[in-house]
C-alpha cells in the first residue's frame, strides 16, 4: 500500500499580489525521492516555500498526516518533522559548523541531537575536521554538506532541498546527489527535491512533476518523465503550455 | 548599428564572482534578451549596466559615451531607462502620477514651482502623453487609483508606461512578466513591439521562453557570471537553444 | 480672562501652524524624519537674539557684554518703535528675512551629512545636530544669551499692553496664512509630486533621473528657512529669549504629533491637528493648577501632559496612522483640466 | 583623574549602547527612550537610597530587574506596529512617544518622592556616597566590574547555551532561524528585556558620575547613539568598541580643550560625540565592525 505523505490540492500562491502558482495538485510519497523540474520562472522553488508556509497561500490545501497545514507558520512546521533547505543562506555564517548543527537540533533534546550529530556526521565525515570553523568561511560544497547535516540532525521525516547543487561543480553535484540517495535508503527519508540540473535529479528520484509557467505540466514516475517526448523543450521554457 | 556596449565586466559579491568577465552588446532597435539559471549573473549585470551596482573591473558605453558606474540619476539623461523585478510603484500615488514620475517637469524645482507659467505647458504636455500611454497599455479607466491596489501585472503595465514617458532611447526590463498570466504577458510584449517599431532598444531579463521567444531579435545566454552563448536573428537563436551546452546547464547531462 | 485665551489659542495656532506645515513638507511629503526640527525655530531665536540685537547694539553705539548690552538696546529700539510703528513693522519684516535667509543655509548644511543615509541613521543624525546645536546655545551665553536670555525688541511697542496679545496673534496668523497659501502654491505642483515619489521609492525616482540629495537639501533649506519665521515671531512675542526654551519635545515632538495627528502630507489637515493640540495645550496650560488642586495630582500638570500626549501619540500611531484628514493625490491644473474632459 | 572619569563613562556607555544595538539587530528598532531607561533606574536606586537606606551598589539587581520590565513594556507597546510592518520612521516615533511618557513619568514622579523624603530631589549626586580606593572612586571599579561581568555573562549566554546559540541565529537570519524551529519573537523579548534592564544597572551608577535630572536620558541618548553608530549598530561587538571610543574621546577631547580654551569648553562634550558620530557615517556608514576590512586592506595594498 502506497502511503501518501503530504497531498496537495488546487494551491494557489505567490508573493503579495504576484501570484506565482496556479491551481496545483500533487503528492509525495513516503520514503521516495520526489523531484520538481521546470525552467527558470515556472515557479518551483516557490513551491517548497509554500509547503513551509514563506509565501501567500490564496487558496488550496496542504494535508500533511491527514491534517491540513496550509496556515501553519513555519517554526511550528519545523517542529512537524518537516525540514526545509533554502537555495542560498541556508546556513548561520556567523556561527560555527558545530554551533549550526546543535542550532538545527533546536526542537529536540539534549541527548538526542548529540545522536543525531552522529548520524549527520557519518553521512558527512567531510564536516568532522571543520567543526570549529565558522560557517561564513567554508566553500560552497562544504556549505552545502552543512545545510544537509543540518537537516539530518534535525530528525525530519520530510526533506525539502532547493536546488541543492547550484553553483557547484558536476563532481560535487555528483556527490551531493549520492548523499541524497544515502539518506533516503538509511533513514527512510522522504525526500521532495527541486532542481535545475533536471536530467540527473530525476535520474535519482521515484517520481518527477513538470512545472510549467506555475503548472503542473506533466508529472510520473522519474522515469516517464525523462521519456517525455516534450522533456526538453519544456525544460528550456520553449514550449508553452 | 550597436547602442550599448559592456566590455569585461567583473562584479564581487564579498568573496563571491557574479560577474565574470561579461562583454555584450545590443544593437539599436533590437529586443535583446538574457536568459540563464538563478544565480547566473543576468540581474547583477542590468543592475551594473544602469548604475544600481558598480563593477569592480570592465566598462560600459551606452552610445560610444563611457558610462561605467554613473549613478542611475545620470544614465537616465542619457536616455537609458529601467523596469524592476519586483514592481516598486509608488503605492500610495495614482496611476497617473506614477506615469507623470515618468518625466521631468521643470516645475519640480521649488522656485520655478511657484511660477506656475514656467511649468504649465510641460505639465499639460506630460498629462496629454500620460494619458495616451495609458489608453495605448488599456489602463486608462484606472488612472486615479492608488498603484498599490493594482494587481501584480497591472503594476508591472504602470511601470513600463512610466518608462515611455520620456521618449527613451532605451529600456531595460528585469523579468517584465514574472507572475503576469499569459494572456496579459503577450499584451506587454506586444507593446514591447510595437514600441520597437518606434526606434526603442529593449534589453530584457526573462525566464519565460515560450512567451517571449517569438518577440527577440537576439539572445544571450549566461552561466555562472558569464556568457556561454549568443545567437542573433531566429536561426541562430534557434541553434543557441539546441546546443549541448546551453541544454547541460538546463537539463543537467 | 476667557478673551485671553482665545487670543493664545490664535497665536499658538499660528505659531505652531507654520512650525507644522514645514514639517508637514518635510516629513509629510518627502518622507525626512526631521527629527531636529527644533533646529529651524532656534534659528529664528538665533537670528533675532543673535544678529538683530547685535545689529541694534552697533546702531546704538552700544559696548559692553551682549546681555546686558542687547536690554539697553532694545529698550531704546522700544522707545522708538513707541511713536513710530513702521520701525516695529521693519524691524519684523527684517527678522523674517534674516531668520529665511539663514535657516535656508542652516538647512541645507543641517541635511548634508545624512543626505545619503537610510531614514533610521537620517531621524538619529538630524536630533543629535539639533540637539547638540541647542547645547551649544545654551551653555554659550554669546550667542542668544544662553540659559539667561537676552531681551528682544517689542515691535509693538506702540500697542497698549491690553491689545498686545491679540494685535501680534492676528500679525501670527496672517503670517501663517501666508505661509499655507506659499505651500499649497509649491506642493500643488510637480515638485510636491515628485516629493512624495521619494517618499514611496527612492529607487524608482533615482531611476528617472531625479538626485534625491539635492531634492533632500531643497526639502530641508525651504522647511528651516519656515521654521525659522516661527522662531522669530516667538523670540519677538515674548520679548525676550531664552535657550531653554527650544526643546526638542515642545519644537519637535509635538509638531510631529500635529501632523500625524491632523493627517500627514495634508495642509488642510495639519491644521486641525494643530487646533487639536493648541486647545488643549492653553487649556492645559492655563488651568494647570486648577486641574492639580482638582484631581489632587501630588506634582506639576506639566509631566501629565507629558504622558498625555505621548500616549496619544501611540494611540495616533496604532489607530489612525494617516490622521484625521488623509492625504489626497497632487491634482495640478491640467490634471484637473484633463480628468475634467474625461468626466464628461 | 581626568582618564578615570573617561574609563567610567565610557564603562556606563557600553551598558548603554550594547541595550540600543541588541534591539536594534533583532526588531530593527533605533530606540530613542535608552537613555530614559537609564534614568528610570537612577531615580529607584534613590528612593531606595532615601526611603530604605540602601546603598545604590547594593540596589543594582532591583534595578536590572525594573530596567527588564520597562523594556518590556516598550516592546509589548511597539509589537502592534511591527506586526503591521510600520515603516521605521513610525516605529522610531513611537519610541520618542515612549520616551516623552518615561519623562513625565520620571519628572512627575521626582515631585512625588520629593514630598515623601521632605526635601526636593528633582537633582541628585550619589558620588559623595562612594567610598574610594587607593584613591581611585568605587565607581571606576564597580562600573568595569559590571561591564567585565556582563561580558563574561554575555560570552557564556550567547557561546555557551542552546537559546543563545539561537539567539545569535536569529540576529544573522531570523527567516532561518524560523526554518530551525526557532522562535524569533522570543529572542526579541528577551532582546528587549536584557536591553531594559542594562539600562537600569546603569541608571544605578550614573548618579556616581553626573548629576541627575528627569531630563538627563534626552541628553545621554546623543552619546548613546553615537557609541552604536561608531561601533557599528550591527554587531553586538560595536557597542563595546563604540562606547570606549566615545566615552574616552567626549571625556579627553572636551578636557583638553577646556585646558586650551577655557572651562566653557566642558559643556561640548556633545559636540565632541556628534562630530565623531558623523566623521563615522560619512567614511563608514556601517562603523567600525561594519568595514569590509579585507576590501580595505586590498585597496591599501593595491596603490
Amino acid at each position: 500500500m502506497v502511503i501518501r505523505m503530504i497531498k496537495i490540492k488546487n494551491l494557489n500562491a505567490g508573493y503579495g499580489k504576484l501570484q506565482i502558482l496556479f491551481d496545483i495538485n500533487a503528492k509525495v510519497e513516503k520514503g521516495k525521492i520526489t523531484t520538481v523540474v521546470g525552467p527558470n520562472g515556472s515557479g518551483k522553488s516557490t513551491f517548497l516555500k509554500t509547503l513551509f508556509g514563506l509565501t501567500k497561500i490564496y487558496s488550496g490545501e496542504i494535508i500533511f498526516n491527514n491534517k491540513n497545514i496550509a496556515h501553519v507558520p513555519p517554526h511550528q512546521k519545523a517542529r512537524m518533522k518537516i525540514a526545509y533547505l533554502p537555495q542560498t543562506n541556508n546556513v548561520f555564517a556567523d556561527l560555527t559548523v558545530e554551533e549550526n548543527l546543535k542550532i538545527a537540533g533546536y526542537v529536540l533534546d539534549k541527548d538526542k541531537v548529540k545522536e543525531r550529530i552522529e548520524i549527520a556526521l557519518n553521512i558527512f565525515p567531510e564536516l568532522k575536521n571543520i567543526l570549529k570553523r565558522k560557517a561564513g568561511t567554508l566553500s560552497g560544497g562544504q556549505r552545502q554538506f552543512l545545510a544537509m547535516g543540518m537537516a539530518l540532525v534535525r530528525d525530519a521525516e520530510v526533506l525539502m532541498l532547493d536546488e541543492p547543487t547550484a553553483q557547484l561543480s558536476p563532481k560535487l553535484a555528483e556527490v551531493i546527489f549520492g548523499k541524497i540517495v544515502e539518506m533516503r535508503d538509511e533513514f527512510g527519508l522522504t525526500i521532495l527535491l527541486v532542481e535545475q540540473n533536471a536530467k540527473r535529479a530525476l535520474e535519482i528520484s521515484d517520481n518527477g512533476y513538470m512545472f510549467v509557467s506555475g503548472k503542473v505540466a506533466f508529472e510520473g514516475t522519474a522515469e516517464e518523465l525523462l521519456n517525455h517526448e516534450k522533456f526538453k523543450e519544456y525544460s528550456l521554457g520553449i514550449t508553452a503550455l | 548599428m550597436e547602442i550599448l556596449r559592456t566590455e569585461n565586466i567583473v562584479k564581487y559579491f564579498g568573496e563571491f564572482k557574479a560577474l565574470d568577465g561579461v562583454s555584450i552588446s545590443v544593437n539599436k532597435g533590437d529586443i535583446t534578451l538574457v536568459i540563464g539559471p538563478n544565480g547566473s549573473g543576468k540581474s547583477t549585470l542590468i543592475n551594473v549596466i544602469t548604475g544600481f551596482l558598480k563593477a569592480d573591473e570592465g566598462k560600459v558605453y551606452f552610445e560610444n559615451k563611457d558610462i561605467t558606474n554613473k549613478e542611475p540619476e545620470e544614465l537616465y539623461h542619457y536616455g537609458l531607462v529601467r523596469t524592476f523585478q519586483t514592481p516598486q510603484p509608488l503605492k500610495e500615488m495614482t496611476v497617473l502620477e506614477n506615469l507623470l514620475i515618468g518625466d521631468i517637469n521643470p516645475g519640480e524645482n521649488p522656485t520655478t514651482a511657484l511660477f506656475y507659467k514656467k511649468w504649465i505647458p510641460k505639465e499639460e504636455e506630460m498629462v496629454e502623453k500620460a494619458f495616451k500611454i495609458l489608453e495605448f497599455l488599456k489602463l486608462s479607466h484606472l488612472y486615479d487609483r492608488k498603484a498599490g491596489e493594482l494587481s501584480g501585472g497591472q503594476m508591472k503595465l504602470v511601470e513600463i508606461g512610466r518608462a515611455l514617458m520620456t521618449n527613451p532611447k532605451m529600456i531595460v526590463m528585469d523579468e517584465p512578466i514574472a507572475g503576469v498570466a499569459p494572456g496579459l504577458a503577450h499584451d506587454i510584449f506586444n507593446h514591447v513591439l510595437e514600441l520597437k517599431a518606434r526606434g526603442i532598444t529593449f534589453l530584457i531579463v526573462e525566464h519565460r521562453l515560450d512567451i517571449v521567444l517569438k518577440y527577440i531579435d537576439h539572445l544571450y545566454v549566461m552561466f555562472n557570471g558569464q556568457i556561454i552563448a549568443e545567437g542573433r536573428g531566429e536561426e541562430e537563436i534557434k541553434k543557441v537553444l539546441s546546443d549541448p551546452k546551453v541544454v547541460e546547464i538546463y537539463i543537467g547531462e | 480672562m476667557s478673551f485671553d485665551i482665545i487670543s493664545m489659542i490664535l497665536l499658538w495656532f499660528g505659531l505652531y501652524y507654520i512650525v507644522s506645515l514645514s514639517l508637514n513638507m518635510e516629513f509629510g511629503y518627502a518622507g525626512i524624519p526631521n527629527f531636529g526640527k527644533a533646529l529651524s525655530v532656534l534659528v529664528g531665536a538665533i537670528a533675532v537674539g543673535g544678529i538683530l540685537d547685535r545689529l541694534l547694539m552697533l546702531y546704538f553705539k552700544i559696548n559692553g557684554d551682549f546681555i546686558t548690552g542687547s536690554t539697553y538696546a532694545t529698550s531704546a529700539i522700544n522707545t522708538i518703535i513707541a511713536s513710530h510703528p513702521i520701525v516695529g513693522i521693519g524691524i519684523l519684516i527684517l527678522a523674517i528675512i534674516l531668520a529665511s535667509i539663514l535657516g535656508l543655509i542652516v538647512g541645507a548644511i543641517f541635511i548634508l551629512p545624512s543626505a545619503k543615509l537610510k531614514e533610521d541613521y537620517l531621524g538619529i543624525t538630524l536630533l543629535a545636530i539639533s540637539e547638540a546645536v541647542f547645547l551649544i546655545c545654551t551653555y554659550n551665553l554669546n550667542i542668544i544669551g544662553g540659559y539667561y536670555g537676552i531681551s528682544t525688541p517689542d515691535i509693538l511697542a506702540f500697542v497698549s499692553g491690553e491689545y498686545r496679545g491679540w494685535v501680534f496673534a492676528g500679525i501670527v496668523l496672517i503670517i501663517a496664512f501666508l505661509v499655507f497659501l506659499f505651500f499649497e502654491r509649491l506642493l500643488n505642483t510637480p515638485f510636491g509630486r515628485v516629493l512624495r515619489a521619494m517618499r514611496e521609492n527612492e529607487n524608482t525616482v533615482r531611476a528617472f533621473g531625479r538626485n534625491i540629495m539635492m531634492l533632500r537639501i531643497k526639502t530641508m533649506a525651504i522647511g528651516s528657512a519656515i521654521g525659522a519665521i516661527a522662531g522669530v515671531l516667538y523670540s519677538l512675542y515674548t520679548v525676550n529669549i531664552i535657550a531653554n526654551a527650544f526643546t526638542r519635545v515642545d519644537w519637535t515632538f509635538f509638531p510631529f504629533l500635529m501632523v500625524l495627528l491632523g493627517g500627514k502630507g495634508n495642509n488642510k489637515g495639519v491644521a486641525l491637528g494643530v487646533l487639536c493640540y493648541v486647545v488643549i495645550k492653553v487649556l492645559l496650560d492655563i488651568y494647570k493648577y486648577n486641574i492639580k488642586y482638582a484631581l489632587n495630582i501630588p506634582f506639576e500638570p506639566v509631566w501629565l501632559s507629558y504622558m498625555l500626549f505621548g500616549v496619544l501619540m501611540l494611540l495616533i500611531l496604532y489607530y489612525k496612522p494617516s490622521g484625521l484628514i488623509p492625504e489626497k493625490p497632487i491634482l495640478t491644473p491640467p490634471m484637473k483640466k484633463k480628468i475634467a474632459e474625461i468626466k464628461q | 583623574m581626568i582618564i578615570e572619569g573617561a574609563i567610567i563613562y565610557s564603562n556606563l556607555l557600553v551598558l548603554l549602547a550594547l541595550g540600543l544595538t541588541l534591539t536594534y539587530i533583532t526588531t530593527n528598532v533605533p530606540n530613542f527612550a535608552q537613555g530614559s531607561y537609564a534614568i528610570v533606574g537612577s531615580y529607584v536606586a534613590l528612593t531606595l537610597l532615601k526611603l530604605f537606606g540602601i546603598c545604590p551598589y547594593l540596589s543594582l539587581p532591583v534595578l536590572f530587574i525594573v530596567g527588564a520590565i520597562v523594556g518590556l513594556l516598550t516592546y509589548l507597546s511597539l509589537k502592534p506596529l511591527i506586526k503591521r510592518n510600520a515603516s521605521v520612521e513610525m516605529l522610531m516615533i513611537a519610541t520618542l512617544a515612549i520616551d516623552l511618557i518615561l519623562l513625565g513619568v520620571i519628572g512627575a514622579y521626582s515631585e512625588v518622592l520629593s514630598q515623601i523624603v521632605g526635601s526636593t530631589q528633582a537633582k541628585f549626586v550619589f558620588a559623595n556616597l562612594d567610598f574610594s580606593i587607593f584613591g581611585f572612586r568605587g565607581i571606576l571599579f564597580v562600573s568595569t566590574l559590571v561591564v567585565i561581568l556582563l561580558l563574561f555573562g554575555l560570552y557564556l549566554l550567547l557561546y555557551k547555551t542552546k537559546f543563545g546559540i539561537a539567539l545569535r541565529a536569529s540576529m544573522e537570519n531570523p527567516s532561518l532561524a524560523q526554518t530551525m524551529g526557532i522562535d524569533v519573537e522570543k529572542t526579541r523579548l528577551f532582546s528587549w528585556i536584557l536591553s531594559g534592564a542594562l539600562a537600569g544597572v546603569a541608571g544605578g551608577l550614573l548618579p556616581f558620575m553626573q548629576e541627575i535630572v528627569p531630563a538627563t536620558g534626552d541628553l545621554i541618548i546623543i552619546s548613546i547613539f553615537a557609541a552604536s553608530i561608531v561601533g557599528g549598530l550591527r554587531h553586538i561587538s560595536g557597542a563595546l568598541i563604540g562606547g570606549y571610543i566615545i566615552g574616552i574621546s567626549e571625556s579627553l577631547i572636551t578636557y583638553y580643550l577646556a585646558m586650551a580654551f577655557g572651562a566653557g569648553f566642558l559643556v561640548y562634550g556633545k559636540v565632541v560625540s556628534l562630530i565623531i558620530m558623523i566623521a563615522t557615517l560619512l567614511i563608514a556608514p556601517y562603523g567600525i565592525t561594519g568595514v569590509d576590512w579585507k576590501k580595505v586592506r586590498k585597496r591599501l595594498f593595491s596603490q
